[in-house]
C-alpha cells in the first residue's frame, strides 16, 4: 500500500471539560475521497482545524505525506500542500472574484514580498486563477465584487481558491452547504474528477453527495470515530443510523 | 385576505438591481416554498419581507396593510420571525441569552425550544461563537421561535445539519403547521423534504417570480427548467 | 508712515484666557494712544508651535509686518523668535522669557517686556528667606519651564529643602504629592503649576487639611484664575512684578480704563500686553521703524510709563524691575491680590552675562 | 520612608483609580458595549463640570448642581445621538473617530463661547469637606471617600445592568449584529439612544464630581479621555469588571510610580537628577503598563468580547 | 481613465498650480501653505499604507513623524553648533545635508517601527489603536522631560538644511523639493498597492484566516506594511521640521497622530491619493476659517462632521465613487 497523503494519529483535544477529539486516528490515501460525517457538534470542524493548523491538538500527531506537521503553523502547512475550504466562507469580500483566485495562486507561488510589478498583470497567476474559476463555473463572475456574490456563489469561489493552491490534499468543510440542487450536482461531478489530482477529506452533511462520492466514510460521534467503511457498510451500520442518518439510510 | 402579499416587488442593492418583479401571496397557516437557483433573489425577497431591505417598487402587504415604510423591528413585532441565511447568532452571547434577547410571550419559551432541540439545553451557557455549525443553526431557529411569530421565515434553515436533525426539523415544521397554524415561508434546496410540508411554491429566476402554484403541481419539466433537477 | 504689528497669540482652546488678556491689554493701549498709524494683525496660534511658525511666516512674508509680538508660551516663543529676528523683524515679548533668549541666544531685535522666566521664582525664593522659611518643599512639572522654576527658586532661597518633586505635565490629581508634603515635615510649600494644574493642586491642598504656608509665582493666583480657585487660595503669598494696587499713576489709570472697557479686572497678562504696546508706541513716537537702528535705540530707551513703575532694559534687552510679594484677599465676592512687600529691587536676570551683543 | 506613608500612597492610588473608573464608566458603556469610539466623551465630561459649576454659582446648591449636570449631559447625549451618532454605528471605527473628533472641536469652542475663556469655580459642599481619620491614623479627605463610594455603586449598577438584565443582553446582541436584533423585533435605535444618554449622563456626573477637586476649564476632557481609554483597554473592552480592575491598576501604577521611582533613582543618582529621571519614567508608567498588559494579553485582562 | 485617476491628476495639478501662481504673484505665504500640505500629505500617504491597505489603525504615527523631525533637529543642531553628536566609540558629526538627514530619519523610523510594530501587532482592532498610542505617549513624555534637546521647548535651527543644487530657503524651491518627494512617494505607494505584496496585504486586512490558508503569514505582511508606513511618515517629519526650522514634542503628541489620521479619513481610507486631498482640504479649511471668528473651531468641526456624515469614503468616496477593483 502506498503511503497515505495525510495521516492523523491519536489526536486528542479538549475545551475545558468538553473532549472534542478523543484519540482520533484516520488517514487519507492518494486518489480517494474520504468522507467524515457525524452529528452536529461531533468535532468534525475541530478536527479539520487541527489538521489545518488553526488549533493545536493536546496530544497526537498529524502527518502530511510522511512529514510530521504537528508543530507547524497554518501558513507553513498550506505551503506544504494543504488546501482547505471553510465551513463559513472566508474570502476577501472587497476583492473581485478574480482577485480572490489570483490571491490563492499567489499564495501558492510565494515570492509575495514584491513591491513593484502589478500582480494582476502576472500571466502565470492569472491563467491559473481563471482556470480555477472556469472549473467551478464562476468564470463569468470574474469581475464581480466578492461581497456581492450570493451565498452559493461564495461557496463555489471558496473551492476555486483552494484549487489555485494546487494542493496535495484537500480539506473541505461542507462545500455543498448552501448550494442549490444543480450547483451541488455540478460540484459533485467536479469533486469526483478532482480526487485524481489530490485526495479529499470531505466533511459534509449532504448524504446524497457523500454516498455517491466517498470511497471510505468515517463517522465521528462525540469526538470519537465509531465506524469507518465503505458507503454500503456505513449505511448498514445500525449505530450510525440511529445517531446520524435516521430515515435517510434507505437509498 | 392573505397574511402576506408581495405585488410586483423590485429591490436594489445600492445601484444594482436584485429583484425585478416578485409577486407572491401567502395565506394564514400556509407553508410556502420559495425556490430558485443560487443568486436568483430568494434571500433578497426574504429581506424585503422582513424589512431589512426596502423595496423600491411594488408593495408588501401584511394583513392587507402596506408595510413598505416599516422598520424591521416593527415587522417582527407584527409577527414575522426570521431564521436568516448564515445563522447570524449573537456570537458573544450565551445560548440562553441569544434565546431570550428578543423573546416575546407565547407558547414558545425556553422549555419548549429546548424540547425541540435538547442540544441547546446542554450548551445553555456556552457562547454562540464556539458552537458547532449545526448547533448555531438550531439556535437561530430557536431564537426566531421565541419571538412567537405568526409567520416564520426560514432561509436555508437546514443547511449544515445532520440528517437526523434535519428530519427532526422537518418534522417540527410539520408539527408547527398542524398544531399552531403558524404560516411558514421556507427557502430550502431539498425538494424531497419540501414536498412533505409545502402547500404552495414560488420559483424565482433572476429576480422575477416566474412560477407559482400548488406545490403538488410542480412537474419535472418545471423543476428541471428552473432548478436544474 | 506707520508701523505694522503682527500679534500671534493663543485665542482658542484651554489657554485662550492668557492670550485674550494680552491682546486686550495691548489693544487698549493702542486705542488710548489715539494713533491711527499702528496697524495690528492678530492671529490665533492654537498653542501649537508649528502653527505659530506658520503664522510668523505669514506675517513676515504676506502681511509684511515690522514688529511681532503676542506669544504666551515659551515653547512657541522658542519656535518663532529666533527665526523672526534672524529675518530682521523686531520681536516684543509680552509674556514668555526663556533663558536661552536671555543668554546665549539674545538678539538686539528681541525685547522682553515681561520678565525672564526665572524671575518670579527667584523672587519667591527671596521672599521665603525674608519670611524666615527654612524648610521648603518644592514642586513643578517635569518640563523645561518647571525645571527652570525650581532652579530659580533655589538660586535665591537659603534654607533647607524638605523635598523636591517633579510632577507630570498636565497632571490633575495631587493626592500623592500632598501626602509626601505632609510626611516630609516641611514648613512651607513652593510650587509652580501653571493653568489648570495649579487650580487642581490648590483645591486639593486646601481639602487635605494641610495648612503650611504656600508660596508661588503669580501665574497660579492671577486675576483670571483666582475665581476658579476660590477660598482655597485665600492668604497665599505669590510673587509678581505687577499688581492691580501698585501705586503709580500709569497703573491706576490702566486698571480703571481696563475695567471700564472690558468689564473685568485686569490680570498680570493684561498689564504686560498694555506695557508692550506702550513701549512700542514710545518707540514709534521717537523713530521711524524703517530706520532699524534708530527704532531699536528708541525701544531700548524704554521711555514709557510702565504700569509697574520704574522700568528699564538690561544689557540683554530683558527688564530690570522690582518684584513684589502679594497676598490673595477677598474684596466683596471677588478674589484678588494686594501687595504685601517688595522682595527684589531693580532685579535683572541670571543670564545677562552670557549675552554677547 | 515610613510604612504609613506607603500605605497612604497605596490608598491614594486606589482612590485615584476609582476616580478614573468614574471617568471611564460612561465610556465603557458606549465604547465597550455599543462598540462606538466616542472621542467626545471627554466633552460630555466637560459639559457636566461646567453646568455643575454654573448651577452651583447660581443656586448655591451642590446637589442641584449634580442633578443639573446629569440632566444636561444626558440631554446633550440624546441630542447628538439622534442627530449624529446614530449614523455612525454602521460605519467603521475610523469614521467614528473623525466625527467625534469634530464634536470635540464644536463642544470645546462652544463651551468657551458660552462660559468664557476663564476657568470656573466649583467647590466641594461644606457637608463633604474636611478629613476623616482612618485606622492607623491616616487622615483622609471625606470627599474622596465619597467618590470611592459613588464609583463602587456605579460599577455594581453597570455590572448588573449589562450582565443580568434583558436590556443589557439586547445591547450586547446589538453590538454583535444590529441588523439581526432589529429583525427580531427590538427597536435598537431607541435602545441605543437610551444607552448613549446613560453613558453621557455618567460622563457628566463624573465631570461634576471630579470638577469639584480639579480645575473646571475648557479642554479638561482631553486628558481624561485618553486615561479612560487606557483604563478600559487594559481591563478588556466590554467588561465592566475589567474597567474597574484596569482603573485601579492604572491608579496604583501612576501614584506609586510617581512616589517610588524618584526615590529608587535617588539610591544611585544625585537627588535632583533622580527626581527628573524618576518622574520622567513615572509619567510614562501607565503607558508602559498598558503596552505590557496588551503584549501579554492582547485582549486586555478580562477581554473576550470581540470588537 | 477611471474617475479616480482623473481626480488624482487634477489634484496633483492644483497642488502644483496654486503655489506657482502664488510665486508669480509674490505671495510666499501661499507657497508655504502648499508646502505644508504636501508634507503632511506625505505623512498621510505613509499612514495610509498601514491603515488603508493593511487595516492597521495606528494612533501612534506621530512617533515616526516626530522621530523624523528630531533626526533633522538633532543633526542640524550639532552641525550648527559644531559639536559632535557622539564621540565614543567613534565620532559622529551633525550634518545640514537634507539627503543625509532624510536617510537618517527613514532609518530611525524603520527601527522604531520594527520595534513598535513587532510588539503591537500581537494585538488587533481597538487594542492595536491603543497600544500604538501607548508607545507614542511614552516617547512623547520622554521628549518633554529630556532636557538635552530642549525638552518641551523644542529645538530651533536657524537656517533650513541644504539640498544639492537648490536654495532651500527660497519658498518655491523648497516647495518643489517637497512636491517631488510627494510625487515619488505616491508613485511608490500606488505601485505597492497593486503589487503582489499589496494584494496579499489587503487580503490580510479583510480576512487574515484566508491568508494563512493560502500559505502566508499575516503578521509578516502587517509588520512590513507598518515599517514602510513608518518610514514614509518619518521622512515627512524631517521635511516638516525643516519647513518650520524647528522641532518640538508637539510633533510627537497624540493630537498629531490624530491629525495625520484625519487627513487619511478625510481623503478616503485606502485611496492612494486620498491623504493628499485630505491634507489639502484640512489646511485650506484651517486657513480660511481661522480668520472668521474667535470660535472658528466650531465651524471647522461642523465642516468635518459634514464630510463624515454626507461623504462616505471621504472626499474620494464622494468624488470618485466606491473603490473599484484595480485591473
Ligand atoms: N473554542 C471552543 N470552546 C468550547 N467549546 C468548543 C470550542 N470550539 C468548539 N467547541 C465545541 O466542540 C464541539 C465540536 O465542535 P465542531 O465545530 O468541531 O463540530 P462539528 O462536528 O463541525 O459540527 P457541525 O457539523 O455542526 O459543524 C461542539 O460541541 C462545540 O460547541
Ligand atoms: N449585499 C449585496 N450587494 C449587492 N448585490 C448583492 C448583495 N447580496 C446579493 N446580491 C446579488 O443579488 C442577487 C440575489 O442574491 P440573493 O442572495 O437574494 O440570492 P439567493 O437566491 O438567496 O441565492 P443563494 O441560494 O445562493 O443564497 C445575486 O445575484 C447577488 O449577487
Ligand atoms: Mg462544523
Ligand atoms: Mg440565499
Amino acid at each position: 500500500m502506498t503511503e497515505p497523503a495525510l495521516a492523523v494519529d491519536g489526536v486528542t483535544k479538549s475545551f475545558g471539560g468538553l473532549i472534542a477529539s478523543k484519540d482520533i486516528s484516520l488517514d487519507l490515501r492518494p486518489g480517494e475521497i474520504h468522507a467524515l460525517i457525524g452529528p452536529n457538534g461531533a468535532g468534525k470542524s475541530t478536527l479539520i482545524a487541527q489538521i489545518a493548523g488553526g488549533l493545536r491538538p493536546d496530544t497526537g500527531r498529524i502527518w502530511l505525506e510522511g512529514r510530521d506537521v504537528t508543530g507547524l503553523p497554518t501558513a507553513e502547512r498550506a505551503r506544504l500542500g494543504m488546501g482547505r475550504t471553510f465551513q463559513i466562507s472566508s474570502l476577501a469580500m472587497e476583492f473581485t472574484v478574480l482577485q480572490n483566485a489570483v490571491l490563492g495562486a499567489l499564495g501558492q507561488r510565494g515570492r509575495v514580498f514584491r513591491f513593484w510589478r502589478p500582480v494582476m498583470r502576472e500571466s502565470d497567476l492569472l491563467s491559473r486563477a481563471e482556470a480555477a474559476l472556469e472549473q467551478v463555473g464562476l468564470a463569468e463572475f470574474r469581475a464581480v465584487r466578492t461581497g456581492d456574490l450570493s451565498h452559493g456563489q461564495r461557496r463555489q469561489l471558496e473551492v476555486a481558491v483552494a484549487l489555485t493552491l494546487e494542493p496535495h490534499v484537500f480539506l473541505m468543510d461542507e462545500p455543498m452547504a448552501g448550494l442549490g440542487a444543480e450547483a451541488s450536482r455540478q460540484l459533485m461531478g467536479f469533486l469526483d474528477r478532482l480526487r485524481d489530482r489530490a485526495p479529499i477529506l470531505l466533511v459534509e452533511h449532504d448524504m446524497d453527495a457523500v454516498f455517491a462520492l466517498a470511497d471510505r466514510i468515517s463517522v465521528l460521534v462525540y469526538g470519537e470515530i465509531i465506524a469507518t467503511g465503505t458507503a454500503d457498510e456505513i449505511r448498514a451500520d445500525p449505530r450510525v443510523r440511529s445517531v446520524y442518518l435516521g430515515a435517510e439510510s434507505t437509498p | 385576505m392573505s397574511l402576506l402579499r408581495l405585488d410586483h416587488v423590485s429591490a436594489f442593492y445600492g445601484p444594482s438591481q436584485a429583484l425585478f418583479d416578485v409577486s407572491l401571496a401567502l395565506a394564514e397557516g400556509e407553508v410556502m416554498a420559495l425556490m430558485g437557483r443560487n443568486g436568483m433573489g430568494k434571500t433578497t425577497t426574504v429581506w424585503v419581507i422582513c424589512r431589512m431591505l426596502r423595496n423600491r417598487g411594488g408593495s408588501v402587504l401584511l394583513d392587507g396593510q402596506d408595510i413598505g415604510s416599516w422598520p424591521s423591528h416593527r415587522a417582527a413585532r407584527a409577527g414575522i420571525g426570521l431564521v436568516p441565511e448564515g445563522r447570524r447568532c449573537f456570537r458573544d452571547l450565551t445560548v440562553y441569552e441569544n434565546l431570550i434577547a428578543a423573546a416575546r410571550p407565547g407558547e414558545w419559551d425556553f422549555a419548549a425550544v429546548t424540547r425541540l432541540f435538547p442540544r441547546l439545553a446542554e450548551r445553555r451557557d456556552q457562547k454562540a461563537a464556539t458552537l458547532s455549525g449545526g448547533e448555531q443553526q438550531m439556535l437561530a431557529i430557536g431564537r426566531a421561535l421565541m419571538t412567537n411569530p405568526r409567520l416564520l421565515v426560514l432561509d436555508e434553515a437546514t443547511e449544515g445539519l445532520a440528517p437526523v436533525v434535519r428530519q427532526e426539523i422537518w418534522a417540527a415544521i410539520q408539527r408547527l403547521k398542524a398544531d399552531t397554524g403558524m404560516a411558514l415561508l421556507v427557502v430550502d434546496k431539498s425538494l424531497k423534504e419540501l414536498a412533505t410540508v409545502a402547500d404552495t411554491a414560488v420559483i424565482l429566476e433572476k429576480g422575477v417570480s416566474v412560477w407559482s402554484g400548488e406545490f403538488a403541481a410542480l412537474t419535472d419539466d418545471i423543476t428541471d427548467r428552473y432548478l436544474g433537477v | 508712515e506707520g508701523v505694522k504689528v503682527g500679534m500671534i497669540t493663543t485665542l482658542s482652546g484651554g489657554g485662550a484666557g492668557l492670550g485674550i488678556d494680552v491682546r486686550d491689554g495691548f489693544m487698549l493701549a493702542v486705542e488710548q494712544s489715539g494713533r491711527d498709524d499702528i496697524e495690528v494683525v492678530i492671529e490665533d496660534d492654537q498653542r501649537k508651535p508649528d502653527v505659530a511658525v506658520q503664522l510668523a511666516d505669514k506675517m513676515i512674508q504676506s502681511e509684511k509686518v515690522d514688529v511681532l509680538t503676542g506669544i504666551i508660551w515659551s515653547n512657541l516663543a522658542m519656535a518663532v523668535i529666533p527665526g523672526a529676528v534672524a529675518q530682521g523683524k523686531f520681536y516684543l515679548s509680552p509674556n514668555a522669557g526663556p533663558s536661552v533668549l536671555a543668554g546665549k541666544g539674545c538678539n538686539p531685535n528681541y525685547f522682553n517686556v515681561a520678565w525672564q522666566n526665572d524671575n518670579l521664582h527667584e523672587a519667591a525664593g527671596a521672599y521665603a528667606n525674608s519670611a524666615r522659611l527654612t524648610n521648603s518643599f518644592i514642586l513643578a512639572p517635569n518640563y523645561p519651564a518647571g525645571q527652570d522654576a525650581l532652579t530659580g527658586y533655589k538660586r535665591f532661597y537659603e534654607g533647607e529643602l524638605a523635598g523636591e518633586l517633579y510632577t507630570k505635565l498636565g497632571q490633575t490629581d495631587y493626592a500623592s504629592e500632598i501626602a509626601q508634603i505632609r510626611a516630609a515635615g516641611a514648613d512651607s510649600v513652593f510650587f509652580f503649576l501653571p493653568g489648570g494644574m495649579g487650580i487642581s493642586f490648590m483645591k486639593q491642598y486646601a481639602e487635605s487639611g494641610l495648612d503650611l504656608p504656600v508660596v508661588g509665582p503669580a501665574f497660579s493666583f492671577d486675576q483670571g484664575i483666582l475665581q476658579a480657585v476660590g477660598d482655597a487660595a485665600l492668604g497665599v503669598r505669590n510673587t509678581s512684578q505687577w499688581s492691580k494696587d501698585l501705586d503709580n499713576p500709569a497703573n491706576t489709570a490702566f486698571v480703571e480704563s481696563f475695567q471700564a472697557k472690558y468689564d473685568r479686572l485686569p490680570s498680570l497678562y493684561a498689564s504686560q500686553g498694555f506695557d508692550t504696546a506702550n513701549l512700542l508706541i514710545s518707540a514709534v513716537e521717537a523713530a521711524d521703524v524703517g530706520d532699524q537702528d534708530a527704532f531699536r535705540a528708541a525701544l531700548k530707551a524704554a521711555d514709557f510709563a510702565s504700569t509697574r513703575g520704574d522700568f528699564e532694559f538690561g544689557p540683554n534687552n530683558h527688564p530690570i524691575q522690582d518684584f513684589y510679594v502679594r497676598e490673595v484677599i477677598q474684596e466683596g465676592d471677588v478674589f484678588t491680590n494686594k501687595v504685601e512687600s517688595l522682595v527684589l529691587e531693580s532685579h535683572g536676570d541670571a543670564y545677562a552675562a552670557e549675552c554677547k551683543m | 520612608m515610613s510604612l504609613i506613608l506607603l500605605a497612604e500612597q497605596t490608598l491614594n492610588g486606589l482612590q485615584f483609580g476609582m476616580m478614573l473608573f468614574l471617568m471611564a464608566a460612561g465610556l465603557t458603556l458606549i465604547f465597550g458595549v455599543m462598540g462606538l469610539i466616542n472621542l467626545a466623551h471627554g466633552s460630555l465630561y466637560m459639559v457636566g463640570a461646567f453646568i455643575a459649576a454654573a448651577t452651583a454659582a447660581f443656586t448655591g446648591s451642590f446637589l442641584l448642581a449634580l442633578i443639573a449636570s446629569l440632566a444636561a449631559a444626558a440631554l446633550a447625549g440624546v441630542l447628538i445621538e439622534m442627530t449624529i451618532i446614530r449614523r455612525l454605528y454602521e460605519r467603521d471605527h475610523l469614521d467614528q473617530v473623525l466625527a467625534t473628533f469634530a464634536l470635540i472641536l464644536i463642544f470645546s469652542e462652544g463651551t468657551r463661547w458660552v462660559f468664557g475663556s476663564f476657568p470656573l469655580y466649583l467647590d466641594i459642599p461644606d457637608a463633604l469637606s474636611g478629613t476623616v481619620t482612618l485606622p492607623f491614623g491616616v487622615e483622609y479627605s471625606l470627599y474622596r471617600l465619597v467618590l470611592i463610594g459613588v464609583g463602587l455603586v456605579i460599577a455594581l449598577g453597570l455590572f448588573l445592568l449589562i450582565g443580568k438584565t434583558r436590556l443589557g443582553i439586547r445591547i450586547r446582541a446589538g453590538e454583535n449584529d444590529r441588523e439581526m436584533i432589529g429583525a427580531l423585533g427590538v427597536d435598537i435605535s431607541r435602545l441605543y439612544t437610551l444607552v448613549f444618554a446613560l453613558g453621557a449622563a455618567l460622563a457628566g456626573l463624573a465631570g461634576a464630581l471630579i470638577g469639584a477637586i480639579q480645575s473646571v476649564q475648557v479642554g479638561m476632557g482631553e486628558p481624561v479621555l485618553i486615561l479612560a481609554f487606557v483604563v478600559i483597554v487594559i481591563g478588556g473592552i466590554g467588561s465592566i469588571k475589567g474597567a474597574l480592575v484596569g482603573a485601579l491598576l492604572v491608579g496604583l501604577t501612576d501614584t506609586l510610580g510617581r512616589f517610588l521611582l524618584p526615590k529608587a533613582f535617588a539610591l544611585v543618582l544625585d537627588p535632583s537628577q533622580a527626581t527628573a529621571i524618576g518622574s520622567a519614567l513615572a509619567s510614562m508608567a501607565i503607558y508602559i503598563l498598558m503596552a505590557g498588559v496588551l503584549i501579554l494579553r492582547p485582549r486586555g485582562l478580562f477581554g473576550g468580547a470581540a470588537s | 481613465m477611471t474617475r479616480e485617476t482623473a481626480l488624482n491628476i487634477v489634484l496633483m495639478a492644483v497642488l502644483l498650480a496654486v503655489p506657482l501662481a502664488a510665486w508669480s504673484l509674490d505671495e510666499p505665504f501661499v507657497i508655504t501653505l502648499a508646502t505644508r500640505a504636501a508634507i503632511l500629505a506625505i505623512a498621510g500617504v505613509g499612514l495610509n499604507v498601514a491603515l488603508g491597505l493593511g487595516g492597521l489603525v495606528s494612533f501612534g504615527h506621530a512617533v515616526f513623524f516626530g522621530l523624523g523631525g528630531y533626526a533633522m533637529g538633532i543633526l542640524a543642531h550639532h552641525a550648527q553648533t559644531y559639536t559632535p553628536l557622539m564621540t565614543a566609540p567613534f565620532t559622529i558629526d551633525g550634518t545640514t545635508s537634507m539627503p543625509v538627514i532624510w536617510l537618517v530619519a527613514i532609518g530611525v523610523s524603520v527601527l522604531a517601527a520594527l520595534a513598535i510594530g513587532a510588539l503591537s501587532l500581537r494585538t488587533t482592532g481597538v487594542y492595536f489603536i491603543m497600544i500604538t498610542l501607548a508607545f507614542a505617549q511614552m516617547v512623547y513624555y520622554f521628549a518633554i522631560s529630556w532636557p538635552a534637546y530642549g525638552g518641551e521647548d523644542g529645538l530651533s535651527v536657524y537656517v533650513r538644511n541644504g539640498f544639492p543644487g537648490l536654495n532651500t530657503m527660497d519658498p518655491i524651491q523648497y516647495f518643489s523639493l517637497c512636491y517631488g518627494v510627494l510625487a515619488l512617494v505616491l508613485l511608490g505607494v500606488s505601485r505597492l498597492a497593486r503589487s503582489p505584496f499589496g494584494l496579499m496585504l489587503q487580503a490580510a486586512r479583510q480576512d487574515p484566516e484566508r491568508v494563512e490558508a493560502i500559505g502566508q503569514t499575516p503578521y509578516r505582511l502587517y509588520l512590513t506594511a507598518f515599517v514602510i508606513s513608518g518610514a514614509i511618515t518619518g521622512l515627512s517629519g524631517a521635511l516638516f521640521a525643516d519647513l518650520n526650522r524647528f522641532v518640538s514634542p508637539t510633533m510627537l503628541s497624540w493630537h498629531m497622530s490624530g491629525e495625520i489620521m484625519i487627513f487619511v479619513i478625510l481623503g478616503g481610507v485606502g485611496r492612494v491619493f486620498g491623504p493628499v486631498a485630505g491634507a489639502a482640504l484640512f489646511i485650506l479649511l484651517e486657513h480660511l476659517l481661522g480668520g472668521l471668528s474667535a470660535y472658528w473651531h466650531v465651524y471647522l468641526g461642523a465642516m468635518l462632521l459634514g464630510v463624515v456624515l454626507f461623504a462616505r469614503g471621504g472626499l474620494y468616496g464622494l468624488l470618485a465613487g466606491r473603490e473599484v477593483a484595480h485591473d
